[in-house]
């Protein structure tokens, strides 16, 4: 898990940029085998990280730097990747992890959503302080498994799906 | 060099009804351009917004943020807003935040009017 | 022009990665002011540096770093970027500067137009040794002005296209 | 999850013609599966070998000298080499090596098929 992403991205955390950072996660999901939806999902979800990043973590400073890592998720029997993992980290002022939370979907009115856009659309997304200052956020979500060849038998996929992906 | 914090943000009015079609991602760079042609459409208090989004390529929670702001000011006003022309990648973002019932929704624009 | 890039990029030296590092670019491009037809270019023109560095300088080990970084450059009196600066560095074996160009175009064969394609779409291309290992790149690609709103006086223009574009 | 190095390359024959159609970007990481689909096409030395780059939204100098090594297998063969779909970013990469006039290009596939 510590070696050395395969992408690693730092970008100044102006709003100019994020398309970038979408298109750039959206291609490299796309070469691990994401769907074009899933790719775009997985997109919308670093954006939403980025965005807070940006508007929490940096009160709309556009000149700090935000780092965006991608790696692939480790490989199955025939070396092909088994999905991405994707961990955003900052230099902001830390924060309790358990207050990275929305408003009830109910309670409809504007913002809240990106911490449950995150959530919905990876199977897991772990917030945590790091070493010395800042946040990191890491997002896993694991590829689908082609219809046409499936690899795992259904008791390994209900292994996976023991994995907590929502809290 | 164009201002490159604005989209592109065609205006019309049909019938009495306006309709605004923003041009290309709606993110956090650009959900301010649509806030404020929202906010100026709304400013006449028209019987119809519609939001006509077949060429807007992408969505994320500023661009909802600012539907949702301006589907309840056009509630207080008694506008009736439509949201037309989704994609499927704009159409998933409002069902992973529920939204989709929340805003009237149609497929193209011919029904956004008559709808 | 040693100030903190506004994005940089280090990716791992595998042609799976390409895709990413074109959208990014392309996009970024895009958000600076270049029309599609020029982003599309300047991507190429990147993809075509990193295809060197991995085939002639990590000799296709896809194991090894590839930096990019990206800078607006300098703003007009507007405020508006007046282009694009982009850095690839590798740490690659040091080769002459001058050894790198590609065949004469005429003498039609398989090859030898990256460097060619490099310095067509781009205003400078300039190679160099890094203090240590690996090699620079360091590309320009000056932003068009619009047709409706000429800023600069024909004087300006020529100014301009005196700098060396071509070597 | 499929294998992410090879490219879709679809192939055709109409009228003696080989037509292949690849999907995707054709770059370092893809040309070689285009290489290799060229070859297998070129080994029946067809009379009309058609690459129909409708589908090729980029192509980098990989792709070209993929293009360059099979028009000239397709010499010697007889065989009748044409490209066809290219759009403007794609012809922009044949402009820029002055490649546009070595091979024969044409709009379509129709025209490919009869030119
Ligand atoms: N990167 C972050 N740094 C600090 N606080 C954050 C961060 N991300 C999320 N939060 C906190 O979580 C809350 C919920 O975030 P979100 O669901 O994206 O809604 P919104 O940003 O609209 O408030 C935010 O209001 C904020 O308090
Ligand atoms: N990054 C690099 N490192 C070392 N040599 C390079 C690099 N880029 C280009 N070259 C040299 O320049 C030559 C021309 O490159 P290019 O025009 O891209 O054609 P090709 O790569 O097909 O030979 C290469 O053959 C190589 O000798």
């Amino acid at each position: 898990m510590s070696e050395r992403p395969h992408i690693r991205v730092e970008l100044m955390s102006n709003p100019v940029y994020l398309s970038g950072a979408r298109e750039l996660v959206s291609s490299v999901a796309r070469r691990l085998g994401f769907d074009d939806l899933d790719c775009s999902k997985i997109a919308l979800a670093v954006d939403e990280a980025l965005c807070n990043v940006i508007r929490h973590g940096y009160n709309r400073k556009t000149d700090r730097p935000i780092w965006i890592a991608l790696w692939p998720v480790d490989e199955d029997a025939d070396g092909n990747p088994d999905g991405i993992r994707i961990v955003i980290e900052d230099e902001a002022k830390q924060v309790d992890p358990d207050k990275m939370k929305g408003r009830e979907l109910a309670d409809v009115r504007p913002g809240g959503l990106g911490v449950h856009i995150i959530r919905e659309v990876m199977d897991e997304a772990r917030y945590e302080r790091r070493e010395g200052d800042g946040m990191r956020l890491t997002l896993i979500k694991r590829a689908p498994k082609p219809a046409d060849a499936p690899r795992i038998a259904p008791g390994a996929r209900s292994t996976r799906s023991a994995t907590p992906s929502r809290r | 060099m164009h201002d490159s914090d604005a989209m592109p943000i065609n205006s019309e009015t049909r019938d009495g009804a306006v309709i605004l079609s923003p041009v290309g991602d709606v993110d956090m760079a650009h959900s301010p351009s649509l806030r404020s042609a929202l906010r100026s459409a709304q400013e006449g208090k028209p019987p119809r917004l519609v939001v006509n989004l077949t060429d807007v390529r992408y969505m994320d929670s500023s661009g909802l943020a600012t539907l949702v702001e301006s589907m309840r000011s056009a509630k207080n006003a008694r506008t009736s807003m439509v949201l037309c022309g989704m994609n499927p990648k704009v159409k998933a973002i409002f069902e992973i935040a529920r939204l989709d019932q929340f805003f009237t929704v149609v497929d193209d624009l011919d029904q956004a009017l008559t709808v």
